[in-house]
C-alpha cells in the first residue's frame, strides 16, 4: 500500500483554490466599484486556469493538447467579442 | 468476385443496425439522406409550382409557410449538413488515410441514431401540424406568435446537433492519430483538409446553435425569456447566437464539396492538384474566418453601423480563399490529360455554378446592396447555387466517383453524363431567374406575389420540372447498376489513392496489409490503362 | 486481464491518448455550448447593470459560496483518484472517487434548497415573478439566465456523477489499463464542470454585493 | 397596373437610388468579367488538353508562388475596394435623419399603419411629396417586420421593443411598392402597400381632403389626459413630477449624473420603463405603462410631447 497519498501539487492546488475563493467572496463585498466585476472574473480566471493546469494535467501534456483547450476559448473569444461589438456600439 | 468484403460480411438485421464499420454506417446515412432529400424536395416542388402563378392557388398561406420551413429544416439539417461528411467521409476517410475504422467506432453509429431520431422528431413535428417559422426560428416570432409545432421542431434539431458533433469530433480525432505510417499532414488528399476544417465548424459552432435552441424553447414554453421584447429582451440576440452557428454551417455546406472537386479534378485532368498547400490552407483559412461573417446576415436588422462595417470586411475577406480555390483548380486543368467522364463533367459544373453563387454572394457582403438585396430572391438564389449548385453537384461528383468502390459496380457512363448536363441546365435555368427576381425586389417566402414579377417565376418553375427529371434520374441508372452493372475493377481510374489499393468492395478489415505512404498524394499516370497490379 | 486493442490502434498507448484527445475535443464543445449563454449575459448585464445587481444581491450567497467549495473539493478528490489509480490501490481509488459522488449529490441537493427558496420569494420566470417594478424586467432577463445555466450545468453534473459511479464500480471490481484511460477522460470531463461553475459563480453571485 | 413590366431594369428614385444602382452595375462588370475570364479559361483548357488531344504536355508546374501570390493579392485589392464602395454608400443610406417632416409607421401583423403629424393616417399605403426627406419613426407591435421599397433601393427590419429612424426621399412622383420583407406569420406576403410619391402641392391637397380625426398631437393631448398623465405632469399638480413642456430635444439631467437627449426613444422609454432612467431631483414615482398603451397611443402621445416641446414650463 504505497503511493496512496495526494501528490504536494494537488494539494496545494486544493488549497488555493478554497483560498481564492474566500478571497474572491470577500472582494465582492468591497465597494470596488467597476472593479468588483474585474475583480471576480480575474480571480475566477486565475481559479480555472489552476484547475486546467494541475486538475486536468494540462501543464504535462503537448502542444497539441494545448492547442485543442485553446481553440474552445480562442472561439468563445470570437463570440464574446463580435458579440457584444453590436451592442456596445449602438448608436 | 466471391471474396469477401464488408457487402457480404453479414446479412442480418442486427449486423447493419449494430455495426460499427464505417463503410455500413456510410451505407446507413446514405439511405436515410435519400429519404430526407425526397421529402426536401417534395416540398421544394410543391412551393415552385404555387410560385408559377402570383395568386393563391394550390395551397394555403399556412401551407405555404409551412413548406418552406419544412423544406429548409430538412435541406439543411438533415440531408446538407450531413451529405458530403457523413456519407462519402465515412466511407472513404479511414481508406484514404489507410485506417481500420475511425478512431470511435461506437461514437460514430452513435451519431447516426442521433441524426435518426432528431430526423424522427422534426418529421414528427411536421406530420403533427408542421412549422411555420421558416428555418431560421426568428424570435419573437417563433417563440412568442407563433401557433406551430415550434418546440418539436427545435428538439430534432437540437438531437441533429449533437448527431454532427460527434461526427466532427470523431473525424478530428481520426486525422490526428489514425494516419497511415508515413502519411504526413502534406500528403493528405485535399479532401481530408477540407473535411478537417469541417469539422472545426462542426465542433465549435454546433453548439452555439443548441443552446440557442433551449433558450427558444425555454422562451416559448415559459412564454418568457431572454429574448423577450416585452421585458426589454433584444430579438437581435438571438440572431447573433443563431447565425454565429449558421454562417459557419454554410461552409459546412461547401467545404466537404470543395474537397470532392479537389479528388475529381485532379484524377480526370491526370495531374496533381496546382498550389496543393495554398487549396489545403485555404479550407483553413474559410473555416477560421468564416466564423467571423455572421453578422452579414443583419445588415438591415438595426444592428450597430460598426458591427456593420467589420461584418461586411471580413465577409470579402473570406471570399478571398475560395477564390484561391477557384483559380488552383482551373490552373489544374493546365497541361493536364482531361477525360470528360461523368464525375468531371459535375466537377465542372460545379466550378462554373460555385462561382456564380460567390461571385453574388460579395453583392451580399456589399453593404449598399444588400441593403436593397437581402430578404429578396436574390439571397435565394445566392445560396442556392452554393449550397444546390456548389455541394449537392460535388455530391453527385463524388457519388459517382467512388461508386464503383462503395458498391463495386460500374453505372452506365451514357446516362449519368446525360444527368450531369441535364442538372446543369436545369439548376440554371431554375435559380437564375431568381438572381433577377431578387434585383427586381420580389421579397423571400411570399407566397403570393405582384404579377409583374410572374414571367421570372415561370421559368424557374420551368427549370425546377427539368431540375426535378435531372434529380430522379441517378436513382435509376445507380439503382440498376447495384444490380445489373459490371463489376468494378479495385481501381477503375487508375487512381494512386490509398481507397484505391484495396478491393471494389473493400473488404469488412480495409486493407489486408497496412498500407505504408512514401509519396505525395496525385502521382498520376496519364492514362486510365492500368499498369499491372494486383495481380 | 488481457488487454484488446481495437483494431483502429496500434498500440494501448495510442488507444489512450486518443480517447484523451477526444475528450479535450468534447470540452471545446462544451464551452462553447456555454459560450451562448455568457454572450446573453453579458449583453444584458451591459444594458441592464443596476437590475442585474439587485437581482444579484436576491441570489443565495451562502449556498452557492458552499457549493462552490464542495466542487472544487469533489475535484480535487477526482484528481487525487486519478493519481493513485493502481491494482494494490483500487479500494482508495474507488473510495474517492465514493466521496467524490457524494459531494456532487450534495451540491444538487444544495441548489434544489436554493431552487426552492427562490420559488418562495416570486423569482421563477414565467411561473411566479414578481420584483420591484422599476428593475423587475432586467432582473426577470437574469433569472431566465441563472435557471438556464444552473440547471444545464446542473445536468452535466448528474451525468458526470453517473460517469464516476461507473468508474468507481469498475475500479473497485477490476481495475485495468482501459479503465484507467476512462477514468482519465471522466476526469477531465468533471474538472470542466467544475470549471464552468467557477465562472457561473463569479457571474451570478458575486455581483452588486458591495453596494 | 401602374408599373409596366420592363425586363431586368427600374432605376432607382431615391437620391442614392443611383449610386446604388451603378454599385450594382460595378459589380455586375466585375463579376461578369471574373466569370468571362474563367469560362474562356476552362473552356480554353478543357478543349485544348482534352485527353484525345496529342500536344505537348511538358514542363508541367504544380505550383507557383508567383501565380497564387498574383491571384491572392489581385482578389483581396478588388475586394477592399468593393468593400470600400458599399461601406460609403451604407452609411449616407442610414445616415441619422434630421428632424424633417416626420411620419410614423407601426407595423404589425399583417399590415402597415402610417400615420402623418396632421392626424391623417393610412393603412398599407404611404402618401409623401417628392423630393423632400422624409423621417419615419416605425415601431413594430408585435414581430420583427421589414419595411421594404424597392424603387427606393431601400429597406430596415423593425424590430419591437424599440422605435427606428428612417430617412425615405423619393425624387420622382409614381406608385411603389412596400413590402414587408422579413418573414412575420401567416399573411406575411400579404403584408405589402404602395409608396404615393407626390408633388408637393398635389400631396397639400391630398392631406386636405383626408379627413383628419384630429392631429396627432391634439389627439395625444387627449390621451394624454384621459391616462392620467395630466394628474401628475401638469401645472399645479401636488405630485412633483418634471413639467414637459419645452422637454422636447433638450438634454435631460439624470439621477446618476448623466445626460440623455429627450428624443422619441427617451419618450417612449420613460413611458414604458420609466424608472430606467430618473432625471435628476425627481422620486421614481411614475408607474409603468407597458401593456396599457399601444404603439399607436405611444405615437400620439410623444407627438403631444413633442407638440409642447416649444413652450416654456
Amino acid at each position: 500500500m504505497t503511493g496512496w497519498r495526494p501528490p504536494l501539487a494537488l494539494v496545494l492546488a486544493w488549497f488555493a483554490l478554497l483560498a481564492l475563493l474566500a478571497l474572491t467572496v470577500t472582494l465582492a463585498y468591497v465597494p470596488l466599484h467597476a472593479f468588483n466585476a474585474v475583480a471576480a472574473l480575474t480571480i475566477g480566471t486565475i481559479k480555472a486556469a489552476i484547475v486546467a493546469a494541475v486538475f486536468m494535467e494540462l501543464r504535462a501534456r503537448g502542444p497539441r493538447t494545448f492547442v485543442f483547450a485553446g481553440a474552445g476559448l480562442f472561439w468563445l473569444g470570437i463570440l464574446l467579442w463580435l458579440g457584444m461589438m453590436d451592442f456596445l456600439t449602438r448608436t | 468476385m466471391s471474396e469477401d468484403n464488408y457487402l457480404n460480411a453479414g446479412y442480418s438485421l442486427r449486423s447493419w443496425f449494430l455495426t460499427t464499420d464505417h463503410k455500413r454506417i456510410a451505407i446507413l446515412y446514405f439511405a436515410s439522406l435519400i429519404f430526407f432529400f425526397f421529402i426536401g424536395g417534395a416540398a421544394a416542388t410543391m412551393i415552385r409550382i404555387e410560385l408559377a402563378t402570383p395568386q393563391a392557388d394550390l395551397v394555403s398561406s399556412d401551407m405555404y409557410n409551412r413548406l418552406f420551413t419544412m423544406h429548409g429544416i430538412i435541406m439543411v439539417w438533415f440531408f446538407l449538413i450531413p451529405s458530403i461528411p457523413n456519407t462519402l467521409g465515412n466511407f472513404i476517410v479511414p481508406l484514404m488515410i489507410g485506417a481500420r475504422d475511425l478512431a470511435f467506432p461506437r461514437l460514430n453509429l452513435l451519431s447516426w441514431y442521433l441524426f435518426m431520431l432528431g430526423g424522427t422528431v422534426t418529421l414528427f413535428a411536421i406530420l403533427a401540424g408542421g412549422v411555420d417559422t421558416g428555418w431560421t426560428f426568428y424570435t419573437p416570432f417563433s417563440t412568442l406568435y407563433s401557433n406551430s409545432y415550434v418546440v418539436l421542431a427545435v428538439a430534432g434539431v437540437f438531437i441533429a446537433g449533437f448527431s454532427s458533433i460527434l461526427t466532427g469530433l470523431n473525424f478530428i480525432i481520426t486525422f490526428h492519430r489514425l494516419r497511415a505510417p508515413g502519411l504526413t499532414w502534406y500528403r493528405l488528399p485535399l479532401f481530408i483538409w477540407s473535411l478537417y476544417a469541417t469539422s472545426v465548424i462542426l465542433v465549435l459552432a454546433t453548439p452555439v446553435l443548441a443552446m440557442t435552441l433551449v433558450l427558444i424553447a425555454v422562451e416559448r414554453v415559459l412564454g418568457v425569456g431572454i429574448f423577450d421584447p416585452r421585458i426589454g429582451g433584444d430579438p437581435l440576440l438571438f440572431q447573433h447566437l443563431f447565425w454565429f452557428y449558421s454562417h459557419p454551417a454554410v461552409y459546412i455546406m461547401i467545404l466537404p464539396g470543395m474537397g470532392v472537386i479537389n479528388e475529381l479534378v485532379s484524377c480526370f485532368s491526370r495531374k496533381q492538384v496546382f498550389g496543393y498547400k495554398f487549396v489545403a490552407w485555404a479550407s483553413m483559412a474559410i473555416a477560421a474566418v468564416g466564423f467571423l461573417v455572421w453578422g452579414h446576415h443583419m445588415f438591415v436588422s438595426g444592428q450597430s453601423l460598426l458591427a456593420s462595417l467589420v461584418f461586411s470586411f471580413m465577409s470579402f475577406i473570406v471570399a478571398v480563399p475560395s477564390a484561391i480555390k477557384v483559380f488552383n483548380w482551373t490552373a489544374t486543368l493546365h497541361k493536364g490529360s482531361i477525360h470528360f467522364d461523368a464525375p468531371m463533367l459535375y466537377a465542372l459544373a460545379f466550378i462554373g455554378l460555385f462561382t456564380i453563387g460567390g461571385l453574388t454572394g460579395l453583392f451580399l457582403a456589399c453593404l449598399a446592396y444588400d441593403v436593397h438585396a437581402t430578404d429578396t430572391y436574390f439571397v435565394v438564389a445566392h445560396f442556392h447555387y452554393i449550397m444546390v449548385g456548389g455541394m449537392v453537384t460535388a455530391y453527385f461528383g463524388g457519388l459517382h466517383y467512388w461508386w464503383p468502390k462503395i458498391t463495386g459496380r460500374l453505372y452506365s457512363e451514357y446516362w449519368a453524363r446525360a444527368s450531369a448536363v441535364l442538372i446543369f441546365f436545369g439548376f440554371n435555368l431554375t435559380f437564375f431567374p431568381q438572381f433577377v427576381l431578387g434585383a427586381e425586389g420580389m421579397p423571400r417566402r411570399y407566397h403570393v406575389y405582384p404579377p409583374e414579377f410572374q414571367v421570372w417565376n415561370v421559368l424557374s418553375s420551368g427549370g425546377a420540372v427539368i431540375l426535378a427529371v435531372a434529380y430522379l434520374m441517378p436513382m435509376f441508372y445507380l439503382g440498376y447498376s447495384l444490380f445489373f452493372g459490371r463489376r468494378a475493377p479495385a481501381n477503375p481510374w487508375n487512381a494512386p489513392g490509398l481507397e484505391w489499393q484495396t478491393p471494389s468492395p473493400p473488404p469488412e478489415h480495409n486493407f489486408d496489409t497496412q498500407p505504408v505512404v512514401t509519396r505525395p498524394p496525385y502521382q498520376y499516370s496519364p492514362d486510365f490503362e492500368a499498369e499491372p497490379q494486383n495481380a | 486481464m488481457p488487454d484488446a486493442v481495437a483494431p483502429q490502434f496500434i498500440s494501448v498507448r495510442h488507444r489512450d491518448e486518443t480517447a484523451e484527445l477526444g475528450m479535450w475535443v468534447f470540452i471545446a464543445t462544451e464551452v462553447l455550448l456555454f459560450g451562448g449563454l455568457i454572450l446573453g449575459y453579458l449583453v444584458y448585464r451591459h444594458a441592464y447593470p443596476a437590475a442585474f445587481a439587485a437581482a444579484s444581491r436576491h441570489t443565495e450567497i451562502v449556498i452557492g459560496t458552499a457549493n462552490t467549495a464542495i466542487l472544487l473539493t469533489s475535484s480535487f478528490l477526482v484528481a487525487w483518484a486519478v493519481e493513485v489509480f493502481a491494482a494494490e490501490t483500487r479500494k482508495i481509488c474507488a473510495g474517492l472517487l465514493w466521496a467524490a459522488i457524494v459531494l456532487g449529490m450534495t451540491f444538487i441537493v444544495l441548489k434544489g434548497i436554493e431552487y426552492a427558496g427562490e420559488y418562495r420569494e416570486h423569482l421563477v420566470p414565467g411561473i411566479d415573478f414578481n420584483f420591484k417594478a422599476n428593475e423587475a424586467n432586467g432582473a426577470q432577463l437574469f433569472f431566465v439566465f441563472y435557471f438556464v445555466a444552473t440547471a444545464i450545468h446542473a445536468l452535466h453534473m448528474l451525468i458526470g456523477i453517473g460517469l464516476l459511479a461507473v468508474m468507481a464500480t469498475l475500479t473497485w471490481r477490476s481495475p485495468s489499463t482501459r479503465h484507467r484511460a476512462a477514468l482519465h477522460s471522466t476526469a477531465l470531463y468533471w474538472h470542466f464542470v467544475d470549471l464552468v461553475w467557477i465562472f457561473l459563480f463569479a457571474l451570478i453571485y458575486l455581483p452588486g454585493r458591495s453596494s | 397596373m401602374w408599373r409596366e413590366w420592363i425586363p431586368f431594369w427600374h432605376p432607382g428614385v431615391s437620391p442614392h437610388g443611383g449610386d446604388v444602382d451603378l454599385l450594382f452595375v460595378g459589380l455586375l462588370f466585375a463579376s461578369a468579367l471574373v466569370l468571362g475570364l474563367l469560362f474562356f479559361l476552362l473552356a480554353l483548357f478543357c478543349v485544348r488538353y482534352r485527353a484525345s488531344n496529342a500536344i505537348d504536355r511538358g514542363h508541367q508546374t504544380s505550383k507557383s508562388w508567383h501565380w497564387e501570390v498574383s491571384w491572392t493579392a489581385a482578389s483581396f485589392v478588388c475586394f477592399l475596394a468593393l468593400f470600400v464602395w458599399g461601406a460609403v454608400i451604407y452609411f449616407q443610406i442610414y445616415r441619422t435623419p434630421p428632424d424633417e417632416l416626420s411620419v410614423f409607421v407601426v407595423a404589425k401583423q399583417w399590415m402597415w399603419k402610417v400615420q402623418h403629424t396632421g392626424g391623417q393616417s393610412e393603412i398599407n399605403a404611404l402618401h409623401i411629396p417628392i423630393s423632400r426627406p422624409i423621417r419615419l419613426v416605425m415601431a413594430s407591435q408585435d414581430v420583427i417586420h421589414s419595411f421594404f421599397i424597392p424603387a427606393l433601393r431601400l429597406k430596415h427590419d423593425v424590430v419591437p421593443g424599440r422605435y427606428q429612424d428612417l430617412e425615405i426621399t423619393a425624387e420622382k412622383p409614381g406608385h411603389y411598392h412596400l413590402f414587408c420583407a422579413e418573414y412575420c406569420g401567416t399573411e406575411h406576403s400579404g403584408m405589402t402597400g404602395e409608396i404615393v410619391a407626390m408633388e408637393a402641392a398635389d400631396f397639400a391637397a391630398w392631406l386636405t381632403q383626408q379627413a383628419p380625426s384630429g392631429p396627432l398631437a391634439q389627439e395625444g393631448g387627449a390621451l394624454f389626459r384621459e391616462l392620467g398623465c395630466s394628474g401628475c405632469h401638469g401645472g399645479g399638480s401636488k405630485v412633483h413630477a418634471p413639467p414637459l413642456e419645452g422637454l422636447y430635444g433638450k438634454p435631460v439631467p439624470l439621477a446618476d449624473g448623466s445626460f440623455v437627449t429627450a428624443d422619441d426613444k427617451y419618450i417612449r422609454d420613460s413611458i414604458l420603463l420609466p424608472r430606467s432612467q430618473i432625471a435628476a431631483g425627481y422620486e421614481p414615482l411614475m408607474p409603468s405603462f407597458e401593456g396599457k398603451v399601444s404603439e399607436d397611443q405611444l405615437l400620439r402621445l410623444v407627438a403631444y410631447i413633442k407638440s409642447i416641446g416649444g413652450q416654456r414650463p
